[in-house]
């Protein structure tokens, strides 16, 4: 008989679907299977946007799951990162860098403290996702790591 | 004029305090948790920043994160709303420390007001009457016990250090002291970490009080009459109203006179509260919250002074721009606090809000963050809106009330909407006739978990 | 057997046609197969209800579609329906009789008109909705031929 | 006083009767047309009565439906709210003749009024002060000439029967004439069935201030000031406030008088406001409504009064409570409506609400009947909201207006929200620097449709 596992790429290709189509759930049933995705979505769509103000750019919107990329170091506090020891130094990693586990990647300045941020684990630097001085808040993607 | 503002806080207070500046002209910050990245102040403001995860100690309660978020956005000042880090001096003296204005009262009286001890000793020197009792913390038993029949029984036990009812208990006689010391002890050390005593006389039918006041820190203060907040549930408001039904005018001046001369004394910069009991005609001082206060708004509606304004205006170091005799007292005003809670077991009811409809029309304000598709998350307090009613007379203001309560609806989450309706068809309530155990008799509050 | 696939084309038409429709869900089964489309519409079902009014019993609520039965016939004006012309008199229909079209039914009087209402075609009175001098409103169902 | 009130209207204005009834201890009867079953009036209503299809000939233009439910719910008096039924002499005298009340002024004054010719006649009798133009209906085009030479051109063509600009014509010299009176002779005839005529100055740019009283028909008429209703499209209204900025207040105190006289001459009784052009400080009858108006919260704000308790009050029997001297004028208040329409092309835009969320917090009002999944029927006005802001000055009222027009939101339909959004960020607007045909100008209005 058939193993009984759920199928991975059905499934994203429904939550995929889900998004696309701004559809709330889907059900679907065939041959002995049934699938169903669904998707609360009650809050975005329908909530009051603010409305038209002078609003100058927000200083990082939060950080929706959607605009964190897989592998994404992010940031533990609000502050200002630097990519470098110092002004216009060498940047402590750039991209197709291999990193040891506990390595330096950045720096995050909060309330005059210089936090060194290390990398969770070895691997490549994938892209740098913040400039040098760049304000950052709690939970924004700064740079992956693969 | 301050041109970039902080809010420091959550909810409809964020919201309260957004628009406020707004309405001056002044740009907004809000910072948030990860919990409330689509709270409606969040959408409103200018800008915001999100200072860490949930739970209030990582965020809300962060103070590096708060500083750090209004040093990268340029604010000049921080407001910290009401609860959080508003009564905190540290934060305050920090904030100030970094070149920012703290909207609110100077270290020294956050630090004053917020040691119950201390602030009852500097209530009795600066004149303001006191309920009888131990001169600052009890030593041992038996100095408590000659405390008690110095001032006679019933006494209450409380914590030196406590607050929403921790560590408060009632001796009927001295056979109850022994015991009471005990439990109040051990409640004081494991809430507060610090097991210090005071005693009181306690009063068997008093009235909440208090006196709603405003100071420039440079030598004007006013009053703004008086909120009856004696509806309470274990020590929390349900429902506040101005003018209280207890006070005649003349009581009112009175008490308001003599809370204004302290606060000269005392060198009080921005809005304050001081909090009274009040039973046979006499006031006894319970303590002063050094901040905004959640039922402000219905001192706002019968002075027609818009406190956040005025807070705002007076931490940029602006004189006040009037006197006692330019105050006005109209009409009567009601706040109901809408919660996310069970209206009979009143536990909380977080979760998405599929529906809510606003009451309105004329004499009916709502201070609220509420939307249709919000999610009220479990980890802050359960207030959700705040119905507020003005009319030209109490009477007109409780039919008022109840046709708004009849409109109000907020769906997908419970709420306490309902023990409004039923609490405002009471004939005790309709006749200005209850005190501050008038609820928990009405809900039989004191049996519940 | 069959694959197990969904058909992306038939979904995005039916979320097309959920659009199109104003519908909030769409359940579809054929040969084994069954699919369900669905959207959160913030419609009727959140729809703010009265508060708990003291409210009296409304004359007639508003005739919903599903408050009418087939075949019934409604009330084309607000008035006090008459099942006889006098008081206590025979009733002009009674479940059971067999009535010609433009035979009078009942009567509806409004402000003191009294209105006959007659039989739109011939049938049987299958049932009698309403009770002697009881108000109706506009749409209100009154009896059932068939 | 009246025990239970039939609600003859629909929308915002029967749920502000409601609210009023409701607050006064009156239960209401919500009569409504197939279309509005799920009004949030209807749901409110302590009884409903559907009284026929959508069409409004054959609902709320209904009168025997009407009458007729009022006398099965037992109703003892009926409000006419706006439009519809409410200046219908016919009706009203009905209703009375039912063993009613009708909530309103007498049948003669409803029928004096309503005819332009009458209504005018009147006025001068009145001493009120009147546009300068032809002693009622005009005769042939000759003597039409003859009366323009008289007043001086610019002159207006208007009908006798006219309204909302059916039938209006301007000459600005003896050439324009022919032409003019032909076309509004065929306008008049096709809209209205009468094609008398009749001339009046035209003014190049005058303000419309209209003048709100209240009157017991005991003898006692108050008026609670002005409110400029300037901001027209295609004779629309779209945004009111109160006070005028052109007013001081002498100019104010004497044109109340004024009309205050003319309508104790006339014994008025019930709400009422008298039109009036102004320019260069002179003013102009245009019209009297014998009803409640749209914007009459904007006079609600400032004066603390509610008119439609008060109207209801006077039509039960009972004089009015108050006289001028107790009517205190109190900062400044604005009105937008806003309507289901596009900002652009001011179609009617009427379908599901998927969302409603109400601005709130001090000095802000909203009336609406709106709620998240109600459908705006396409059958009858595009009004679904007016927001009224109050505060202390103009210029706070301006700032509130603005920051609650950032907070409103209608998700589904078009409104013109962004109408009022660009409306009130016009230098001129600010300025209080606008006439009758300002916003026409900002729109581009006379170029469409």
């Amino acid at each position: 008989m058939a193993k009984f596992d759920v199928d991975e790429d059905l499934l994203r290709k429904l939550a995929k679907l889900l998004t696309e189509t701004g559809l709330s759930e889907i059900e679907f049933e065939s041959g002995g299977h049934r699938i169903r995705v669904n998707r609360a979505t009650v809050g975005q769509p329908m909530a009051p946007q603010p409305a038209p103000v002078p609003a100058s750019p927000q200083p990082g919107a939060p950080p929706g799951p959607a605009s964190i990329p897989d592998g994404a170091l992010v940031s533990p506090m609000v502050g200002t990162a630097y990519l470098s020891a110092e002004p216009g130094g060498t940047p402590f990693v750039k991209v197709g860098d291999k990193v040891k586990k506990g390595q330096t990647l950045l720096i995050i300045e909060a309330m005059k403290v210089m936090n060194p941020i290390p990398a969770p684990d070895a691997g490549v630097i994938e892209a740098v996702l913040i400039n040098d001085g760049q304000p950052v808040e709690y939970g924004e993607a700064l740079l992956v790591i693969k | 004029m301050f041109e970039k503002v902080l809010i420091a806080n959550r909810g409809e207070i964020a919201l309260r305090i957004h628009r406020a500046c707004r309405e001056m002209g002044i740009r907004t910050v809000a910072v948030h948790s990860t919990a409330d990245s689509d709270a409606m102040n969040v959408r409103l403001a200018d800008e915001s920043v999100c200072i860490g995860p949930p739970p209030s100690k990582d965020s809300y309660l962060n103070i590096p994160a708060i500083i750090s978020a209004a040093t990268i956005a340029g604010a000049d000042a921080i407001h910290p709303g009401i609860g959080f880090l508003s009564e905190n001096a540290k934060f305050a003296a920090m904030v100030e420390e970094h070149g920012i204005a703290f909207i609110g009262p100077a270290p020294e009286h956050l630090a004053l007001m917020g040691d119950k001890v201390r602030a009852k000793q500097a209530a009795v020197e600066l004149g303001l009457p006191v309920v009888p009792g131990s001169d600052g913390a009890l030593g041992d038993d038996v100095e408590a016990m000659a405390v008690a029949e110095r001032i006679g029984y019933p006494v209450l036990i409380k914590a030196s250090a406590g607050g929403g009812g921790k560590g408060m208990k009632v001796a009927n006689h001295r056979g109850e002291m022994a015991e009471g010391l005990a439990l109040a002890r051990a409640e004081a050390k494991a809430h507060f970490g610090n097991d210090a005593l005071y005693l009181e006389k306690y009063l068997s039918h008093p009235r909440h009080i208090e006196i709603q006041i405003l100071a420039d820190g440079q030598g004007n203060v006013v009053h703004l009459g008086e909120r009856d907040c004696s509806l309470q549930r274990r020590h929390q408001k349900v429902l506040e109203e101005a003018p209280s039904p207890a006070l005649n005018a003349s009581q009112r001046a009175a008490i308001g006179e003599v809370v204004v001369e302290a606060m000269k004394k005392l060198g009080y910069r921005s809005v304050g509260t001081v909090e009274f009991l009040y039973q046979d005609g006499a006031f006894y001082f319970i303590e002063m919250n050094t901040r905004l206060q959640v039922e402000h708004p219905v001192s706002e509606m019968i002075t027609d002074i818009d406190l956040v304004r005025e807070q705002i205006r007076v931490a940029s170091g602006a004189p006040l721009g009037f006197t006692q005799k330019d105050i006005v007292f109209f009409g009567h005003a009601i706040e109901c606090r809408i919660n996310a809670e069970d209206p009979v077991t009143f536990l909380p009811s977080p979760g998405l809000v599929t529906d809510f409809h606003a009451p309105g029309g004329l004499g009916v304000r709502v201070d609220s963050a509420l939307y249709a598709g919000y999610r009220v998350p479990p980890y802050y307090d359960s207030l959700i809106a705040k119905l507020v009613v003005h009319a030209k007379s109490r009477n007109e203001c409780l039919m008022r009330l109840r046709r708004a309560l009849e409109e109000i609806f907020v769906g997908g989450i419970k709420s306490n909407i309902d023990l409004h309706r039923r609490l405002i068809a009471q004939p005790d309530f309709i006749n200005g006739d209850y005190d501050i155990r008038w609820l928990e008799r009405l809900v039989g509050g004191e049996n519940e978990g």
